[in-house]
C-alpha cells in the first residue's frame, strides 16, 4: 500500500478542510498556504514536477501573499485573544 | 478495479473529496475570500483528478501535466482578479459579503 | 581631485562587480547541472549581478576567502549545539526555559558585519536578534539566561570580526541588563 | 536505501502533520505563522529526500524555488497583517 | 444560515459521491494520446514533452491562457483609474532585510533565467520562471525598495503586452509560406519556442507583479516607515 | 483551404487590437475600431464564402492533427455565429464610441475588453477541443466581468464580483467533467469523443458536471441569480452585449455538446429537464420583469426568460422524428439570433431613454413618446420580436418551434410558447404604457446624439429583417457537421 | 560503500529527528520568541543533516553543491523570518514569557 500516498491525499483533505471551516479568517488563509505547499509535494507524488514547480512558486508563494495583503486590507482584529500563555488562566 | 491502488489513484480519490469540500465552501460561506479559498482548493481538486485520473495504469501523460500547467495560471488570474474586484468592494461599501446573501 | 576619486570609484565598482559576476556564474553552473549553456548563463548572470549592484552598492566589507573554512566549521559545530540544546529543553517534560531579553552593545562596525551576526546568533544556541536600535545596541532574546549569552555573542563577534578582517569596537564588557 | 528513503519521507510527513496543531491552536497569528514557515523548511527536506527517492532531479529546483521564496509569507505577514491600527494606534493583538 | 448549510452539505456528499461513482465505472481509454506526444516529439523543437505540448502542439491554449492572465491586470488597471488611490503603501524598511535581499535577489534572477532555459529539456518553462521573477518584485516591493520604472505607465504596458505581441506575431509570420497559424518550421521551432518563452517570461513576471501592485493599497502608515529602527523609550 | 488567412484572423485580430488599445493612449482606444471593423467584418464574411463555396472545413492549428493538436471546425452553426458577432458587436462599438464620451477616462478599458471579450467568443464558436473551450469561456468570462465592473460603483462592483463567481463555479464543473472525460476517453477533441463515448456512469457524470456548468453561466431559471444585477447594472453597450452574445456562448457549447454526447449517454429524462427548466425560466424571468420598476431590471430579467425558449430545443430533438428535430434546430437557432438582435436593440434603446429621460425608472419615462419617438420606436421594434409577432425573427423562431412540437406530439410546449409571448408583451407594453401617458410635463429631456438611435434602430430593424428573410441564414446554418444527423 | 550508507541512514534519521523535536518544540514552548528558537534552530539542523545525508549519495559535484544551496537559502530564510517575527513583536509590545521561579523580574 503506498502509505506516503494515503497520508498525504487525507492530509491534503484535512488542510483543505480546516481552511473551510477556520472561523479565524487568518487560520484560513495559512491553512491554506500550507495547502499549497502540500500540493507540490502531491504533484511531485505524481510524477508532475512541472505542475510542482508552477504551484511552489503559485500555490504556496503568490496566493499566499496576496491573501495575506488583502487580509491586511480587511484590518480585522484577527483571532488571537492573548499573547502570553501566562495571562491566560 | 482490482489489484493494489496505485498512487495516482490515491489523489484522485483526494481529488474527488477536495471538490466536494471546496463545493460545500464555496456554496455554505458568504465572505467573499473564503469563498476564493473554496474555489482555489476546488480547483486544485479537478487537477488532481485530471491528472490522478489519466495516469492510473498508464503511466505519465504529459497533455493533462500541460493542461492543469494552464489550468493554474488560469486560476491564479481569475483569483487575483476576484481579490481587486473584491477590495473594491470593500473599501466602497465595508461589507465581505455580497448585498442579497444575508 | 573629485575626477580620480570617481576614478577609484568606478574601478573598484567593476572589481565589486566582477566578483559578484564570478559568483553568479558559480550559482549558474550549480543550478544548471552538468549540461549547462553558458551563452545563457553568461547574460543572465550579467543582469543578475547588476541587479545586485544596484540593491547593494559596493561595501566596505569583503570577506577573507581563506577564514571561510574555519568560520563553516565553528558554524556547523555551533548549530549541531544549537539544536541539540533545543531538543534537549523541548523533550525535558519540566521544559527548562528561563527566556531573558539582553541588550548587548555591538563591536562589530554597522553594516554587513552586523547582518551577519545577526543572522548568525539566531541560527546559534538559545540566542535570538530581535532589534538593533539607532546607538548599535542589539536586543536578544536568549532561551536560558543562566548561559553565558553575552560570551557565546562575543565570540561569534570575533570569528566575524576575523572573517571581514575588522577591528571590533570598543563596548563596555558585559550585557547592560 | 528506498525503504529507508521512503520511511524519512513518511516520519517527515507525520511531522508535518503535528505542526498542523500549532497552526490551528494559535494562538497568536505570529504563531501560526511560524508554523507555517516550519512547514515550508520541512517540506524542502522532504522534496529534497522525494528528488533522490524517485530519482526525479528536477525536484531539487522545486525544493530550490521553495527556499528562496520562504522569506516571502512571513515578509508579508509582518510588513501587511501584523500590524498597527493606523487609526488609533491600538494593537490588533492586545495583551490580554 | 442552517438551512444554507444543510443544503451545500447534501448537495456535496451527491456531487462526491457521484464523482466516486464516475471514477470506479470508468472505461479505458482506447486512445493513447502520451504515444503521439512522444511520436510527434522529435519534430516538436524542444526536448521535453511538455514544454512541447504547451507551446507547440497546443500552443492556441497558451495563446489565450496568457490573453486571460493580461485581462487580470486590464481590469485591475480600469479599477484603480476608476477610483484613484493614495500613494502605494511599501513595505518593510528594515536594513538587515535589504542586505538579505540583495543577495537573494539576484540568485532568485538567476534560478528564474535557469527555469526558463530548463524548459527546452527538463521540468521548468516560461510560466515557472515568471512566477519566480514576479516573486522576486514582490519581495522588492514587500522590503520597501522603490523601483522608479514600475510608475511608468508606457513601459510596463509595454512589458505587460510584450510576449503576447511576440507570441501572436511569431505565430502569424510563419503563416508565410502557407500553413495553418502557429505552425512553427520543425528546422526552427526551437529558436522560436525559445524567443516567445523568453518575452513570455518577462510579461508573466511582470503581469503577476502587477496584480499584486494594483490591489489599491492603504495609505502608508506613518509609524512604519519612520521608526524604523528608533530606540524605544 | 479556406480562409487560410482570414480564419485566424478572427481570433488574433481582436486579440491584437486588444493589446494595442491597451497600448494607447485614452483617446485613441476608440479610434482602433475603425481599423478593427472592417477588418473583422472581411475576416467574417471570408469565412461565410469559404463556407458557401467550400463547405465545412476542419483547421488544424500549427498543422498537428486533432487529438494531439488543436483542431478549429468552421461549419454553418460557427460561421453563423461568427457573424452575428461581428455584427451585434460592431454596432455596439460604434454605440458605444459615442455612449463613453460622456464618461470618465476610466472607462476607455471599455476597449481592451471588448476586444479580449470578441477573442473569446470567435474562439468559442470555433473551438472543436474541449479543453480549449475552457479556456476560451475564461477569456470571455473575465473580460465581461471586467465590463461589468467598469462603472466601479458599488452596485456594478458587487454584480461583478457575484458575476465572476457564478462563472468560476461554472468553468470549474466544466472542467471537472472534462477531466472525467479525458479520462474515459484519453482525447479532447469533440470528433474523438463522439466516436468513442459509450453510455456509462463516467460519461454520464461528466456531462452532468459539464451541463451544469454551462447552466450556470447561461443563466438557467433556478441559476439565473447572478444575471439581473450584472445585466442591469452595466454600462449600456456592455449590458447589449452580454446579454445578446456571452450568454450565448455557454449555450452554444451545450448545443454542441448536447449533439455530440446527448441523446445517446444520457438517461431520458435529461432532455425533458432541461425543456422543463426553460419553461420555468420563460414563466419566471416574464414575471419578474413585468415586476421591475428599473428599466434595464426588466430588460435583464426578459433575458433569463428569453433564454429559457432556447432550452426547448432539447426535448425537442431527442427522440423524435428527424422532421421534427430539423425543425426545432431551424427554430432554436432563429429564436437565438432574433434574441440577440433584438436583445442588443431593447438594452440600447432603453440606454437612449435612460438618458433622455436621466433616470431609469420606468415611472418616469411619462411622456417620453412625444420627445423620444425614435428610441421607443426602436424599443418597440424589438420588443415585436421578444413577443414573437409576425414578421419579426421571433416569430418565425417560435413558429418553428411550434411546429417541431406539434410534429412531436409535445404540444405541452405550446403553452409555454403561448404563454411566455403574452408576459412579453405585458412587460413590453407595460414601458409603452407608461411612455404614452400624459402625465405632468417634462421638458427637460436631453437629446441624446443620433448615431444612438440609429444603431438601435439598426439592430432592432435587423430582428424584424432576419424573419423576413429566415430561409437564407437557416440553409447556412444547416451546412456541416453540427447536425449531421438530420 | 556499506559504511557510507550506515552514515547515511544515520544521518537521515538524525534529521527527521530534529524535524520532530522543532515540531515538538514548537508545540511545547510557551511564546512567540520561544518557539522562534524552536523553528530556527532545530529546523534547519534538522535540513543540514538531511542534506549531508543526502550529499553522500549525490552523483556529481553540482548535486551536492545545489543540495548544499538550498541548505544556505533555507537558512537566511529562516533565520530572516524569525528576526522579522521577533522584531515585529517586540515592537509591538509582546512581552516575552517568564518561568515561574525566575524572580529577576
Amino acid at each position: 500500500m503506498p502509505w506516503l500516498d494515503l497520508l498525504l491525499g487525507f492530509t491534503l483533505c484535512v488542510t483543505a478542510g480546516l481552511a473551510l471551516i477556520a472561523r479565524d479568517m487568518f487560520r484560513a488563509v495559512i491553512m491554506f498556504i500550507v495547502f499549497g505547499l502540500l500540493m507540490a509535494v502531491a504533484w511531485v507524488r505524481l510524477q508532475a514536477p512541472d505542475i510542482a514547480l508552477a504551484e511552489a512558486a503559485i500555490g504556496a508563494g503568490l496566493t499566499g501573499v496576496l491573501l495575506l495583503d488583502t487580509l491586511g486590507y480587511l484590518r480585522r482584529p484577527f483571532g488571537s485573544r492573548v499573547d502570553n500563555p501566562e495571562d491566560r488562566s | 478495479m482490482s489489484g493494489a491502488i496505485s498512487g495516482y489513484l490515491v489523489f484522485a480519490w483526494s481529488g474527488v473529496l477536495l471538490f466536494g469540500l471546496g463545493l460545500f465552501g464555496f456554496i455554505a460561506h458568504r465572505h467573499i475570500v473564503r469563498r476564493l479559498l473554496a474555489f482555489n482548493i476546488m480547483g486544485s481538486g479537478v487537477f488532481l483528478v485530471l491528472v490522478g485520473l489519466a495516469q492510473d495504469g498508464r503511466g505519465v501523460d504529459p497533455v493533462p501535466h500541460a493542461m492543469v500547467i494552464t489550468g493554474i495560471v488560469v486560476a491564479v488570474a481569475s483569483t487575483a482578479l476576484a481579490l481587486v474586484v473584491f477590495r473594491r468592494w470593500y473599501r466602497a461599501s465595508g461589507r465581505t459579503d455580497l448585498p442579497e446573501d444575508t | 581631485m573629485t575626477e580620480q576619486r570617481h576614478a577609484v570609484d568606478r574601478a573598484s565598482r567593476v572589481g565589486v562587480y566582477l566578483l559578484r559576476l564570478g559568483i553568479l556564474l558559480a550559482v549558474w553552473w550549480i543550478v544548471s547541472g552538468s549540461h549547462s549553456d553558458w551563452w545563457f548563463g553568461l547574460p543572465l548572470a550579467m543582469v543578475a549581478a547588476a541587479l545586485s549592484l544596484w540593491l547593494a552598492p559596493p561595501a566596505r566589507f569583503l570577506l577573507r576567502p581563506h577564514q571561510i573554512p574555519q568560520f563553516a566549521g565553528f558554524f556547523l559545530w555551533q548549530s549541531l549545539l544549537a539544536g541539540w540544546d533545543v531538543a534537549k529543553r523541548t523533550l525535558n517534560p519540566a521544559l527548562p526555559l528561563q527566556p531573558e531579553i539582553l541588550r548587548l552593545p555591538m563591536a562589530l562596525p554597522p553594516g554587513a558585519p552586523t547582518w551577519w551576526l545577526m543572522l548568525t546568533i539566531t541560527l546559534l544556541p538559545g540566542t535570538l536578534s530581535v532589534r538593533l536600535n539607532q546607538q548599535h545596541v542589539l536586543e536578544v532574546h536568549c532561551l536560558d539566561a543562566r548561559l553565558d549569552v553575552a560570551g557565546s555573542v562575543r565570540d561569534t563577534e570575533a570569528h566575524l570580526a576575523r572573517l571581514f578582517g575588522v577591528q571590533l569596537g570598543p563596548t563596555e564588557a558585559g550585557p547592560r541588563q | 536505501m528506498n525503504g529507508l528513503l521512503e520511511t524519512v519521507a513518511l516520519l517527515l510527513l507525520v511531522t508535518l502533520v503535528l505542526g498542523l496543531i500549532r497552526i490551528w491552536r494559535g494562538p497568536t497569528i505570529a504563531d501560526r505563522m511560524l508554523a507555517a514557515q516550519l512547514f515550508g523548511t520541512t517540506g524542502v527536506g522532504l522534496l529534497l529526500v522525494l528528488a533522490e527517492l524517485q530519482q526525479i532531479a528536477a525536484l531539487r529546483d522545486v525544493a530550490l524555488v521553495l527556499a528562496l521564496l520562504a522569506v516571502m509569507a512571513v515578509l508579508a505577514f509582518v510588513a501587511r497583517v501584523w500590524r498597527r491600527h493606523p487609526e488609533d494606534g491600538t494593537e490588533e493583538d492586545p495583551p490580554a | 444560515m442552517i438551512l444554507r448549510a444543510v443544503f451545500a452539505g447534501l448537495l456535496c456528499l451527491g456531487v462526491t459521491v457521484a464523482l466516486g461513482w464516475a471514477v470506479l465505472e470508468r472505461p479505458a481509454p482506447v486512445e493513447n494520446l502520451p504515444e503521439r506526444v512522444a511520436a510527434a516529439m522529435p519534430e516538436s523543437g524542444v526536448e521535453h514533452p511538455i514544454t512541447a505540448v504547451l507551446l507547440n502542439f497546443r500552443s492556441y491554449d497558451t495563446l489565450l491562457e496568457i490573453a486571460v492572465l493580461l485581462l487580470a491586470v486590464v481590469v485591475a488597471l480600469a479599477l484603480r483609474e476608476a477610483q484613484p488611490d493614495r500613494p502605494e503603501q511599501m513595505g518593510l524598511d528594515n536594513p538587515l532585510l535589504r542586505a538579505v535581499m540583495a543577495w537573494l535577489l539576484p540568485l532568485m534572477l538567476v534560478v528564474a533565467g535557469f527555469l526558463l532555459w530548463a524548459g527546452a529539456h527538463q521540468p521548468g518553462g516560461a510560466f515557472q520562471a515568471g512566477s519566480v521573477l514576479a516573486a522576486a518584485g514582490v519581495l522588492l516591493r514587500l522590503a520597501g525598495v522603490t523601483a522608479d520604472w514600475l510608475d511608468n505607465a508606457v513601459l510596463v504596458r509595454a512589458g505587460l503586452a510584450l510576449g503576447l505581441l511576440t507570441f501572436l506575431g511569431i505565430g502569424m509570420l510563419v503563416m508565410l509560406p502557407g500553413v495553418p497559424f502557429l505552425t512553427y518550421p520543425a528546422a526552427h521551432a526551437g529558436t522560436l519556442i525559445l524567443v516567445i518563452e523568453l518575452t513570455l517570461t518577462l510579461s508573466i513576471g511582470l503581469t503577476l507583479l502587477s496584480l499584486f501592485r494594483l490591489n489599491p493599497p492603504y495609505a502608508d502608515d506613518p509609524d512604519d516607515a519612520r521608526a524604523q529602527e528608533a530606540p524605544k523609550p | 483551404m479556406i480562409g487560410l488567412w482570414s480564419l485566424p484572423l478572427l481570433f488574433a485580430l481582436p486579440l491584437a487590437l486588444g493589446i494595442l488599445s491597451l497600448l494607447a493612449a485614452p483617446a485613441w482606444r476608440p479610434r482602433l475600431i475603425f481599423i478593427g471593423l472592417p477588418l473583422m467584418a472581411a475576416a467574417s464574411l471570408d469565412t461565410l464564402a469559404g463556407l458557401v463555396t467550400a463547405g465545412p472545413q476542419v483547421y488544424r492549428l500549427g498543422d498537428w492533427i486533432a487529438p494531439l493538436g488543436i483542431n478549429l471546425v468552421v461549419d454553418g452553426l460557427a460561421v453563423g455565429m461568427i457573424l452575428m458577432t461581428t455584427l451585434v458587436t460592431g454596432l455596439c462599438a460604434l454605440y458605444a464610441r459615442v455612449y463613453l464620451r460622456n464618461h470618465p477616462t476610466s472607462t476607455s478599458f471599455f476597449w481592451p475588453l471588448l476586444w479580449f471579450l470578441w477573442t473569446g467568443m470567435n474562439g468559442i464558436w470555433l473551438a472543436e477541443d474541449i479543453f480549449n473551450l475552457y479556456v476560451g469561456l475564461e477569456v470571455m468570462g473575465l473580460a465581461a466581468v471586467g465590463m461589468v465592473a467598469l462603472r466601479a460603483t458599488p452596485p456594478a462592483l458587487a454584480a461583478a464580483m457575484r458575476y465572476l463567481l457564478a462563472a468560476l463555479l461554472g468553468s470549474l464543473a466544466y472542467l471537472l467533467g472534462v477531466a472525467l472525460l479525458y479520462s474515459a476517453y484519453g482525447t479532447l477533441s469533440m470528433a474523438g469523443l463522439q466516436e468513442a463515448a459509450t453510455s456509462n456512469a463516467t460519461t454520464q457524470v461528466a456531462l452532468a458536471l459539464i451541463i451544469v456548468g454551462l447552466l450556470l453561466k447561461t443563466a438557467l431559471f433556478p441559476l439565473h441569480a447572478w444575471l439581473p444585477p450584472a445585466h442591469g447594472g452595466a454600462l449600456t453597450p456592455v449590458s447589449a452585449l452580454l446579454s445578446a452574445l456571452v450568454i450565448k456562448a455557454s449555450f452554444y457549447i451545450l448545443l454542441r455538446m448536447w449533439l455530440m454526447l446527448g441523446p445517446e449517454v444520457t438517461p431520458d429524462f435529461t432532455a425533458g429537464l432541461l425543456g422543463v427548466l426553460g419553461a420555468g425560466a420563460v414563466f419566471y424571468g416574464g414575471w419578474m420583469a413585468w415586476r421591475q420598476h428599473h428599466l434595464k431590471q426588466l430588460v435583464a430579467y426578459s433575458t433569463v426568460a428569453q433564454v429559457g425558449y432556447l432550452f426547448l430545443f432539447f426535448p425537442l430533438v431527442t427522440n423524435t422524428g428527424p422532421e421534427a428535430a430539423r425543425l426545432a434546430w431551424d427554430g432554436t437557432l432563429m429564436m437565438l439570433f432574433a434574441h440577440a438582435l433584438a436583445k442588443a436593440a431593447l438594452f440600447l434603446s432603453a440606454g437612449n431613454l435612460i438618458l433622455a429621460v436621466g433616470s431609469p425608472q420606468i415611472s418616469h419615462l411619462i411622456g417620453i413618446s412625444r420627445f423620444r419617438p425614435m428610441s421607443l420606436f426602436s424599443f418597440g421594434l424589438a420588443g415585436v420580436s421578444l413577443m414573437g409577432l409576425p414578421p419579426s425573427g421571433g416569430f418565425t423562431g417560435k413558429w418553428l418551434l411550434l411546429h417541431s412540437a406539434l410534429l412531436s406530439g409535445q404540444w405541452w410546449w405550446l403553452i409555454v410558447l403561448f404563454l411566455g409571448g403574452l408576459l412579453s408583451a405585458a412587460y413590453i407594453f407595460k414601458v409603452f404604457r407608461m411612455s404614452f401617458r400624459e402625465g405632468p410635463q417634462i421638458d427637460r429631456s436631453v437629446t441624446p446624439p443620433l448615431t444612438l438611435d440609429v444603431v438601435a434602430l439598426l439592430l432592432a430593424a435587423s430582428a424584424i429583417l432576419i424573419g423576413l428573410t429566415a430561409h437564407v441564414p437557416l440553409h447556412w446554418l444547416r451546412l456541416g457537421m453540427a447536425f449531421g444527423a438530420v | 560503500m556499506i559504511l557510507i550508507e550506515l552514515l547515511q541512514a544515520l544521518l537521515l534519521l538524525a534529521g527527521v529527528g530534529f524535524f520532530l523535536v522543532g515540531t515538538l518544540g514548537i508545540l511545547r514552548f510557551p511564546d512567540v520568541y520561544t518557539r522562534v528558537h524552536a523553528l530556527t534552530k532545530a529546523d534547519n539542523l534538522g535540513l543540514g543533516l538531511i542534506v549531508f545525508g543526502l550529499l553522500l549519495g549525490a552523483g556529481s559535484v553540482p548535486v551536492a553543491l545545489k543540495l548544499l544551496l538550498v541548505w544556505g537559502l533555507a537558512l537566511i530564510a529562516s533565520a530572516t523570518a524569525g528576526y522579522l517575527v521577533a522584531r515585529a513583536a517586540r515592537r509591538r509590545g509582546v512581552r516575552p514569557w517568564r518561568a515561574r521561579n525566575w524572580e529577576n523580574g
